[in-house]
């Protein structure tokens, strides 16, 4: 098993930390993982993504020329990514970042789920990136949500682990939708 | 109330910087200097090593991108060559008062006939925020995660007074974009300085106090805020020398 | 008529023109993002613009002109 | 056996120098490389170590010479324009024969290029960007875990031979996230450094750090000692990793992030039939000469994959001797070359030769 | 055809680049090559030009960086420890594709070494001491009548490929005098340069020179550009030099001074009958790899003599690829090989290989 | 009167300086100082590359050799691991005020606290006699053949009022060694600097005017004359920052 | 008795001690050169040194010691 | 014919001038000559020295391993390039300069000749240097004074010509020694 995931959007929408998230996860799982931010100048531009590997074997090039999967939480990364996503992938775009009529014009298959309205209606738009990774376990399978909390656990220092309850609502909302 | 087009010193693309971010604020003085003397032709811009790397993309006039702190040497290049063209260079902090010390003092000290616009904004902002010469005592950076403590990692530098020591140096002032009546005393500096080079004065340099809400992890108005209450305490505005220079 | 005009697709969403203006008449947009990802700001009431050029002076993005209108 | 902890390639140099007993960091920020340095001025104050933000990269590798020469282990990083400004120190290191650990995290260039992986300044690392004869020990990981683990050799290496010790990442090594295990590894063993500058005290006689001799017969004797050291070096030291080798139609040569995406060339490859070997220098300086160039009497060509335009061929050329042809596939800019043009290339070879 | 004149070294590499229409020098005093200022202190001046001592190795290096942006031929000089702090300018150089001429006047290092002659900055000059993909052509004279002729080559050449072009001389060299005359050897071209960077007047678009692309698409464009470039310059500027070399049992390889004691020790070696042949490369870069590879048809053997501890011995072995033993003599710290401390060298290789 | 023997700080090696130099001078004085404030055993100095490369041969305790212009980053490299060893860097006018320009400034600005012992003699005597940053207009050297012109090469550079500027800064007197009377001076500040030091209170700077007969062209004791009549006028004797300081 | 002593190899014949000296007692020897080549400062009149070590100081080679002679 | 010639004294002597004299000299007779100095901190010893080659070959390395004649014009420079006179050459010695014994006890062939007091006599101990290559070009005949006279146009700026007439009787003088 191998997944190559590319999670892309503005800066401030948590793309870097979902995919941490799900690095940890999967290595929590005994999976080889590999996280790869986009990084320098780039920042600047107002966009952020990173590349995740999960997969059962030595992962290879951190760096992903063809993605299985392109969360694409935003307009410009989903006309970015869409094309890098292989024939046989899907992409998982927040529906409330980008228009109808480009997500339908798409050739790749895709999940479209409002995920920043959701996470709006939880409480916090910022929650949109651990909705739209439920919606990816949901759909994948791939890791199972225990994980996902034990790698919150990891991954949030000490004094925002009361949040994790909430974040983990979100994760299983995104699973159900 | 004249018309406030783009300046025809500057392209239409779109910039890179941060929301908020001086860097913008004072290309568009620049360019409006350069508008307003006519000289477009005949500029000579030198880019830094720094979140301006690139502003040859945005300023339409000849532009060299220099090494990290090495505008000074290059601009010195250009204008010893070519001594009747007007020459600038555009510098952060980080590029100005560090790695380039030796080549802004010394460029200073022989009177090299160009200008400077240093971009003080106390910090390193390409690279996402370490400590600069510049960065105040206590400031949080990501070199000083504990803010500045000048005990170890030693005091703010004020280069303008530096310079302004030099004999060459013929011009130096200091100036904010904090608000908008310091960002109109900004481009008066900035036109004076291009003035006394075109006076073959010597050197001349307009030290600007920037924001880099980014890295300092403010919002943009915050950021004005924060410089106001703790930079110009620190670096004191107003001109340091050639007050007296008619240009 | 002389007035403020915004490039949307320019702005940053930064507030500098908000706090510049001295008519208080420029506002940020909450409902929408351009297509950077930015709210961008815009006039309340473009009538009450005395077209004083503080704001174009104030933004770091190019994104205000002060020009004729109709 | 310690615990796997996904962490970042910058923050796990920054961490294994530590482990490994450096006591100062002096540095002057450059992308893609520093975390190493938000890392250590957190953690270096709290162990009563040194951070320190040089004014540039030049005051950064001599104060390195200063607290080396001084007996104490010290460590400086940057990235290729940085290395470039470091190269009269390091040469001077060289010279003076004091330990010292450089990390290089490459991007891609030349001049100020961009920020992306790169294996473009392999000249410059093992050939001698500095002036005079000299060598650098230079390793090069291609995980995160060997970051640890050769981070820690460099500083254990450059004590033992009075040497400068290279780290040789990438942007994508330093950028990227991965398992790591803190596993002990090798004893920090304590060398005594009876040549350090560190007052004379009660040692009898005064010690001095030079590099400067205006006597030949003097000079050539310092310079006949440095290559008895580097030969030294070379008999013990050199480091490589084969996969897949023995039976191998075609043996790549790759280091750092490029070989591992040959790793899974040679799956791709297998299914096709095709035997690809990898042979992965570890240690760049001294290379593996004799242990790449024993393979020629089996494989029908080499091919070496960097993300260069041609620099380790030079060395793979020199270990075969002319005894099988040569190739190189690379990809500069920052780009990186997929599996697919990879076995592309390798499968035009194979048709070349079988010609 | 001008007069004889006798005259230092380092004078006629400052009256060459006068002649060569160099409008500008920037530099930094160093021994052994500080008469180059001198004399330039005088002479520009008085045509008009533009004398600058900067304030480090550093500065000058971009000093020039400016002036040949802005379209005009400037020129540097320096040695060893002076040149590697120039790396990360000749770096940008490169990648920027401006033309600059260097000049590296070899002393010997590592570190401040000595100031007497050597060539072990060979490696830097033609690898790359700088980071990423780039060449300086580099040329290696071994009189002071070359010193004069190959001078004006570099400007030349540095002009036509927009790139860096070194002149590579030693301590000898530039310290020593001897005959020269400053014959017409070349026009100097007035090539055009719609490229710089002198103020756009009339022009109607601004030029920008840079060496940053952070896309890597275009960055590897820039690169691929870089590569063809160096292509042409190897197809077109290879120099060298053979002496006896038809009939040679043994192939000697050597530049600069070293290949003058080589002539000596060829008429040496006949007296005892045996044939020595020279092959001294005069571009150093580009390296003669095919015309030096041919004579393995016919040697014995190669050797490989050098002011070094064993650089250019890697190019000579590339050359012969294997065919025949290629074989090293180097002394260093500023010492010189007696013509018969090479000639008993030669007798052991022949001997051995006779064996 | 007491005995004065040769300093236990010293070899007895024969200086390779030429006839009536200041190097001797002044590395007597250090060497003095250092046996007065008997710390021989903890001291670190740090040679130049300059005339005084090869210091080492003549100082009795530990030195590092530094690169040109480098040794003040050097010397922060061993005081900050080694901070009760006593450190001091020696430098020349062109290594201190030229290529190491960056690195004395900003180890004043830090407050690194070792001291540094900075030889003006107007000019680069080791690369046989050119221009330095703190040539005076006027004066013939070998790269200013007709006298130093200030409109192209500039002004001399004053680096003990800059040093001064730096808020690291804790110590800074200038004095010469024209005669007895001055170098009796100078040994004095060269020991005040060094107990700054012992206090820990920053960075500690004498600068020595110096002769330099061989590059100047003149005897050794003209050279002393002319140092007298021309640098002094330029080169103000006497402490700059920390005449107060009581140690 | 103390006074100065003059170490000729190591003098170089610079003359500062000659105008250093209160007691204008030293003289450069324009006789004879020493081994390095210069010509070696001495003293005229020793007995009339008064020990007072000017000379040592003003002396750049380390070529005058002031001590107990016999 | 070849001649490799060492001359070496203290800094003042004109050593340096006398070999760039000699080189010219010998480049207007039409022969390949090199001229190489001492050079760097040596100068700061107070010796100085250069290696003249003089040849109707080409010239290989300037830098002299065994000379056909060193001209010593001091003791420290007798002592030091004694050792590499060839068997078969020859030391042209400033008797003035360096004490009888030591000239007594060489093994080497030499000429010695008092050049400072005579060139004192003469006006100037600076004269030595070339009184002293007249005895060379008496005792080898390599070159004619004319040549020597001819260069000394070259080599003297147009306001030290005046000067000439005198180093030429020098010269003489020494030629006849
Ligand atoms: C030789 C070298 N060192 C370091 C860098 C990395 N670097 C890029 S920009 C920069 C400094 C940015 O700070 P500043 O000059 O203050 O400019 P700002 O981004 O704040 O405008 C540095 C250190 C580089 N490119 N080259
Ligand atoms: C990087 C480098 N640049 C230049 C030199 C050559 N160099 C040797 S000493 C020196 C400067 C001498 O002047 P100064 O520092 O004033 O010392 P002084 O000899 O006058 O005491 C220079 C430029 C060098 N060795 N290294
Ligand atoms: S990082 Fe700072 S300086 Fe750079 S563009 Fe952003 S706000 Fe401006
Ligand atoms: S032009 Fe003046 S009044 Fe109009 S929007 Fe701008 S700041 Fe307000
Ligand atoms: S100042 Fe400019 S960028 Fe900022 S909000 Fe106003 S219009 Fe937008
Ligand atoms: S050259 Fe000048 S500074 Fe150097 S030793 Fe001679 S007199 Fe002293
Ligand atoms: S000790 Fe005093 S009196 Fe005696 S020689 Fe020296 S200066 Fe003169
Ligand atoms: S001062 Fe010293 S070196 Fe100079 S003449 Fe007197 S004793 Fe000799
Ligand atoms: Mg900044
Ligand atoms: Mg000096």
């Amino acid at each position: 098993m191998q997944y190559e995931i590319i999670i892309a959007g503005f800066g401030g929408q948590g793309v870097l930390s979902a995919g941490r998230l799900l690095a940890y996860a999967g290595m929590i799982e005994g999976k080889n993982v590999s996280w790869l931010p986009s990084y320098g100048p780039e920042m600047r531009g107002g966009t952020a993504n990173c590349h995740v590997i999960i997969s059962d074997d030595e992962v290879g090039s951190p760096i992903i020329n063809h993605a299985d999967i392109a969360i694409c939480m935003n307009l410009p990364s989903f006309e970015k990514f869409e094309k890098l996503v292989k024939d046989d992938g899907f992409i998982l775009a927040d529906s409330s970042m980008i228009e109808p009529l480009k997500l339908a014009s798409s050739h790749k298959k895709h999940h479209d789920i409002n995920a920043t309205e959701r996470a709006f209606e939880l409480g916090n738009k910022a929650y949109a990136n651990i909705f739209i990774l439920g919606k990816l376990l949901a759909v994948t399978k791939m890791l199972t949500p225990e994980s996902i909390e034990q790698a919150l656990y990891k991954v949030l220092p000490p004094k925002k682990h009361n949040l994790i309850p909430i974040e983990m609502k979100a994760l299983k909302t995104g699973m159900e939708n | 109330m004249p018309e406030r087009l783009v300046p025809k010193s500057l392209t239409d693309r779109v910039w890179h910087y941060c929301p908020g971010c001086s860097h913008g604020i004072v290309h568009r003085l620049i360019a409006e200097v350069i508008d307003e003397l006519e000289i477009q032709g005949t500029v000579i811009g030198v880019a830094p090593v720094g979140c301006a790397y690139n502003n040859y993309e945005y300023f339409n006039f000849d532009i060299i991108q220099a090494a990290h702190g090495r505008a000074p040497a290059v601009a010195t290049g250009v204008k010893r060559v070519l001594p009747d063209r007007m020459v600038f260079t555009y510098q952060g902090d980080g590029d100005l008062a560090a790695i380039g010390t030796a080549e802004i003092i010394h460029a200073a000290a022989r009177g090299e006939n160009f200008t400077t616009v240093f971009i003080n904004n106390a910090i390193y902002g390409m690279t996402s925020g370490q400590m600069a010469p510049t960065t105040l005592p206590n400031q949080v950076t990501m070199t000083s995660p504990n803010g500045r403590d000048t005990s170890s990692q030693g005091f703010p530098i004020r280069m303008s007074e530096m310079l302004a020591l030099q004999d060459g140096t013929a011009f130096v002032e200091r100036v904010s974009t904090h608000d908008v009546r310091h960002i109109i005393q900004a481009k008066r500096a900035i036109k004076k300085a291009f003035k006394v080079q075109q006076a073959g004065l010597g050197f001349s340099i307009v030290e600007v106090l920037s924001t880099c809400p980014t890295n300092w992890g403010l919002s943009p108005l915050k950021a004005q805020k924060w410089l106001e209450e703790n930079m110009i305490p620190y670096y004191a505005l107003g001109n340091i020398k050639g007050k007296d220079i008619k240009v | 008529m002389l007035r403020a005009v915004f490039r949307e697709d320019r702005c940053k969403g930064c507030s500098l023109c908000v706090v510049a203006c001295p008519e208080k008449i420029i506002e940020i947009n909450n409902e929408k993002l351009n297509e950077k990802g930015y709210y961008p700001a815009g006039m309340t009431h473009p009538e009450k613009c005395i077209a004083c050029g503080m704001c174009v002076t104030a933004c770091p993005d190019l994104a205000i002109e002060v020009k004729e209108v109709k | 056996m310690g615990e796997k902890v996904l962490m970042k390639g910058n923050d796990v140099i920054a961490e294994a120098s530590i482990r490994a007993g450096c006591k100062c960091y002096f540095g002057y920020p450059i992308t893609p490389q520093t975390e190493i340095s938000h890392y250590l001025a957190e953690a270096l104050p709290k162990i009563g170590g040194v951070f320190l933000q040089a004014e540039s990269e030049i005051a950064a590798i001599n104060m390195v010479y200063g607290a080396s020469s001084a007996g104490i282990r010290a460590m400086t990083s940057s990235s290729s324009p940085g290395i470039s400004l470091k190269q009269e120190g390091i040469s001077y290191i060289a010279g003076a024969e004091i330990p010292a650990v450089v990390v290089n995290v490459v991007r891609c260039g030349p001049g100020l290029g961009g920020i992306l992986p790169g294996q473009c300044d392999y000249f410059q690392a093992t050939k001698g960007g500095g002036h005079g004869d000299y060598h650098n020990i230079v390793l090069a990981p291609n995980s995160v875990q060997e970051l640890y683990e050769l981070t820690v050799r460099c500083f254990n290496l450059a004590d033992k031979y009075r040497m400068c010790a290279m780290l040789m990442a990438d942007g994508s090594l330093g950028q990227m996230m991965e398992a790591v295990e803190f596993r002990e590894i090798e004893d920090i063993e304590a060398i005594d450094k009876p040549w350090a500058t560190n007052g004379m005290g009660t040692r009898g006689h005064s010690n001095y750090i030079s590099s400067v001799n205006v006597n030949p017969d003097e000079l050539e004797k310092l310079n006949q000692r440095l290559q008895a050291k580097y030969r030294e070096v070379t008999k013990n030291e050199i480091m490589y990793e084969e996969v897949n080798c023995d039976n191998a139609d075609i043996m790549v040569v790759s280091y750092g992030t490029t070989s591992r995406i040959i790793k899974n060339v040679i799956k791709d490859a297998r299914k096709m039939g095709i035997n690809v070997g990898l042979f992965r220098p570890i240690s760049l300086w001294p290379f593996p000469y004799d242990e790449l160039g024993k393979h020629a009497s089996h494989v029908k060509a080499f091919l070496s994959v960097e993300l260069s335009a041609g620099q380790m061929i030079d060395d793979v050329r020199l270990s075969v001797n002319g005894k099988k042809n040569c190739y190189f596939y690379g990809r500069t800019g920052g780009n990186i070359p997929s599996q697919k043009e990879i076995l592309d290339e390798i499968v035009k070879i194979l048709e070349k030769e079988d010609r």
